[in-house]
């Protein structure tokens, strides 16, 4: 079969030992890149015209923005992949994801907040983006919540995933919907992103952090896969080996 | 050798960390009936469930007719059916109009068939009153009805005698000889052995808990 | 012994015909005397069937019918309690209020909307009866949106006179309502679905499905905030039109995959 | 260094939103770490308990346990 080679890539055993050997591999460049970027946004890139210093937390509110739909989106197709091939490995990643993605998504919030807060006048705006961003919060809890509420592991994985996959179908719908929403209120949005006039001093450090972050939440993925596999698998025998001292 | 088979292979089941079906395996033949007993939690339940393609085996396969049962789920479940622990009747339907829907979802129902089943179950008395105020017997008993108006060649029964007295235990014995002795296949998880006739190709199998 | 008693037709012939002819190995070689009578029914057939059963047993309790609405009705009824009487004040949220009314009543009778079926076992007959369960679920959904979702379409024109709108409001509200509705019904029944197997699922059914409705909020919302205006509500009903399609397409293989998960 | 501390009159809102981002980076580390510390201990203690009904089971009892009607 042409699959045999996947199942074996995926099987518990070679994922937790691959997963293990892997993690410093992103942890050390994810840590590079985010303390270059953190430099590089902090002191080097010099201030906006219009914003002044105050479009600095854009360094970290990007970041943790694009988290918040990475994140949920691989959580959808490891879900989905989990549900189609029933593969626990999948399942393992899906339920790694949600609390990342969760944590993410209300640093994406505070931080939105603080630097609507001077633009504005007001720690909260309903603007489109942190109206999604808030819709995505509760996307996350529900997802984690409907996981906490079953005893069963198994069970908990494959229900979770339906509401995975349901939940990144509706993603998109919500954002135009509030998007639609909000243009038909306010005034657009204060905060651009990726504006094609944006010199390479400002745009590099967000670059090294959007890369930063997405190799952080590599590492941490495998760090978590590797506890969720152990708790999917009934003591098998390799567990023996992979946790001998 | 007889067309119909369902065949249990070393299935495997975990609920939890329970490790429930721990490398079952049957084989029940046309004209064959396997009752299965064994203590509360050894797993009757999960094995029937299991077998009518509910529960899905983490290792180990199902056949019907030698065919993989995930292979064509809709076409091997037109072909059995499935009595739970509760009768699924609505209390606020009578017994007629439960049997009609019921049955209805799988295959046309003629008047005089429900009339006939009914009264082979000793309902005709209260087949027209809401289930609401039946007695646990008379449910099952209805239930039983909607059993042989299926016209299907596998029967999973999961305690079917239960609540019933002596009759109704008799008459589940003489719905599965008959059952049987047209060619199907039954699968029966009892407490108290079947009213079975003898010679009727009775097999019996115990689960254990762990 | 009287062979064909138990299955109500005179089964022997045939059988023993079949029985002699049956060649194995696979599904077709099943004899021909346990074929349904009729041929199996078509999923459509079976559908219809288990729309008219929700339908005769919802009217054999007839209270459970009223409460959505007796709910519509008291939320409505607390904003001008909580707001201010004068319709001047109240007109400018009468959209909104309708619909956050209508989102939290079609919710409450979601929980139900598998729960019975779950108890008594129909749900396993009805996932074990050889026809889609996809349908079967849709035909549940179909139920629960003209016991539900119907008659707050038919209410809620009166909702919102009672908060400000003008007369010529009403169909454009009927209308979206009753779209919009369709929508709820459906992200509701995979949210039914999902918590099936938990026991007090209330307060997480409704985070579980009410992020997932506000598209229908917005739109409805709209559409309604238009009709009150007099203004054209075409295009915000279109898209809730849309929104309603996608859910007809959707939701139901969703809900009855998480059904049978939850059966498992 | 005071003026980059003061961040152009936007330090109340520049560094609480670093420090919330570092926070929450932080905490993922220690729940990821926590989480597979824990799942190892559980996986530890499942293989000491259930060790010889889990794991160590045989074809042998595997068969015994089960009474089957196969070899008719």
């Amino acid at each position: 079969m042409a699959w045999t080679w996947f199942h074996r890539l995926a099987s518990p055993p070679h994922v937790y030992r691959v997963a293990g050997r892997l993690t410093p591999w992103l942890a050390w460049p994810a840590a590079v890149l985010i303390v270059a970027g953190l430099i590089g946004g902090l002191v080097l890139a010099p201030p906006d015209y219009q914003q002044g210093e105050g479009y600095r937390i854009l360094y970290v509110h990007a970041p943790s923005a694009w988290m918040s739909l990475l994140v949920y989106t691989t959580m959808a197709v490891a879900a989905g992949v989990g549900l189609i091939w029933r593969m626990k490995v999948a399942h393992a990643v899906a339920a790694s994801c949600a609390p990342i993605g969760a944590s993410f998504t209300v640093a994406a919030l505070v931080t939105g907040s603080l630097w609507g807060a001077p633009m504005w006048g007001t720690y909260w705006q309903w603007d489109p983006r942190l109206t999604s961003e808030l819709i995505l919060l509760f996307l996350y809890l529900g997802y984690m919540g409907l996981r906490s509420a079953f005893d069963d592991l198994q069970r908990a994985d494959r229900v979770s995933a339906v509401l995975a996959i349901v939940g990144v179908v509706n993603v998109p719908i919500i954002h135009y919907s509030v998007v639609w929403w909000n243009s038909l209120h306010q005034a657009p949005s204060l905060m651009r992103l990726g504006k094609p006039d944006m010199p390479a001093s400002m745009f590099v450090p967000l670059l090294m952090m959007l890369a930063g972050f997405t190799l952080f939440f590599g590492a941490l993925l495998l760090v978590r896969v590797r506890g969720e596999v152990l708790s999917r698998e009934r003591a098998a025998t390799w567990i023996r080996e992979a946790l001998r001292p | 050798m007889p067309d119909l088979c369902l065949k249990g292979e070393n299935v495997h089941l975990w609920r939890g960390d329970h490790h429930v079906l721990r490398g079952v395996r049957f084989q029940v033949e046309g004209g064959e009936c396997l009752q299965l007993t064994g203590a509360n939690g050894a797993g009757k339940t999960t094995l029937l469930r299991t077998a009518c393609g509910l529960a899905y085996p983490e290792g180990g396969e199902i056949t019907w007719c030698g065919e993989n049962i995930r292979k064509d789920m809709h076409a091997f479940h037109a072909q059995l059916a499935y009595l739970g622990h509760e009768p699924p009747l609505k209390a606020e339907l009578t017994a007629r109009e439960n049997l009609y829907y019921w049955v209805g979802v799988r295959c046309r129902v003629e008047r005089q068939e429900l009339d006939r089943a009914l009264e082979r179950v000793g309902g005709d008395h209260w087949a027209d009153r809401p289930v609401r105020t039946l007695s646990a017997g008379q449910k099952r008993r209805a239930a039983l009805a909607g059993l042989t108006l299926m016209r299907v060649p596998l029967w999973l029964l999961d305690e079917p005698t239960t609540n019933l007295d002596v009759e109704g235990q008799k008459l589940v014995g003489a719905l599965i000889d008959e059952h049987l002795q047209a060619g199907g296949v039954a699968l029966a998880a009892v407490h108290h052995e079947l009213a079975v006739s003898t010679g009727q190709g009775l097999q019996r199998m115990e689960l254990t808990v762990e | 012994m009287n062979n064909s008693g138990a299955m109500g037709r005179d089964s022997a012939e045939p059988l023993r015909e079949s029985e002699a002819a049956g060649s194995r190995g696979n599904a077709s070689a099943v004899p021909h005397a346990w074929s349904p009578g009729e041929g199996a029914v078509a999923p459509l057939t079976a559908a219809r069937l288990v729309l008219a059963r929700d339908l005769k047993l919802a009217f054999r309790k007839r209270s459970q019918l009223v409460q959505p609405l007796a709910f519509f009705a008291i939320v409505t009824m607390l904003f001008p309690l909580g707001v201010s009487p004068e319709l001047t004040r109240l007109r400018p949220m009468a959209a909104g209020v309708l619909w956050a009314a209508a989102l939290l009543s079609s919710l409450l009778a979601l929980e139900m909307l598998f729960r019975d079926d779950a108890q008594d076992g129909t749900l396993e007959q009805y996932a074990l009866s050889g026809s889609s369960l996809t349908w079967l679920l849709a035909a549940k959904t179909a139920a629960h949106w003209l016991l539900t979702g119907l008659p707050l379409a038919l209410m809620a024109p009166l909702a919102a006179i009672a908060l400000g709108a003008p007369g010529a409001a009403l169909p454009g509200i009927l209308a979206s309502v009753a779209v919009g509705t369709v929508a709820l019904s459906l992200i509701g029944s995979v949210g039914a679905g999902l918590t099936l197997g938990i026991r007090r699922s209330g307060a997480l059914l409704s985070l579980l499905t009410l992020p997932l409705e506000i598209p229908v909020l917005i739109f409805g919302a709209r559409a309604t905030e238009l009709a009150i205006a007099g203004e054209a509500y075409g295009v915000p009903l279109q898209l809730l039109g849309a929104l309603a399609v996608l859910g007809l397409t959707l939701a139901p293989l969703a809900a009855a995959a998480a059904v049978r998960i939850n059966l498992e | 260094m005071k003026a980059f501390l003061d961040m152009g009159g936007y330090a109340a809102y520049v560094w609480p939103s670093y420090a919330v981002t570092l926070a929450v980076m932080a905490l993922n580390i220690v729940w990821a770490r926590r989480l597979l510390k824990r799942s190892r201990k559980e996986a530890l203690h499942k293989i000491a308990i259930g060790g010889k009904e889990a794991i160590g089971r045989t074809e042998e009892t595997r068969r015994a346990e089960t009474i089957g009607g196969a070899e008719q």
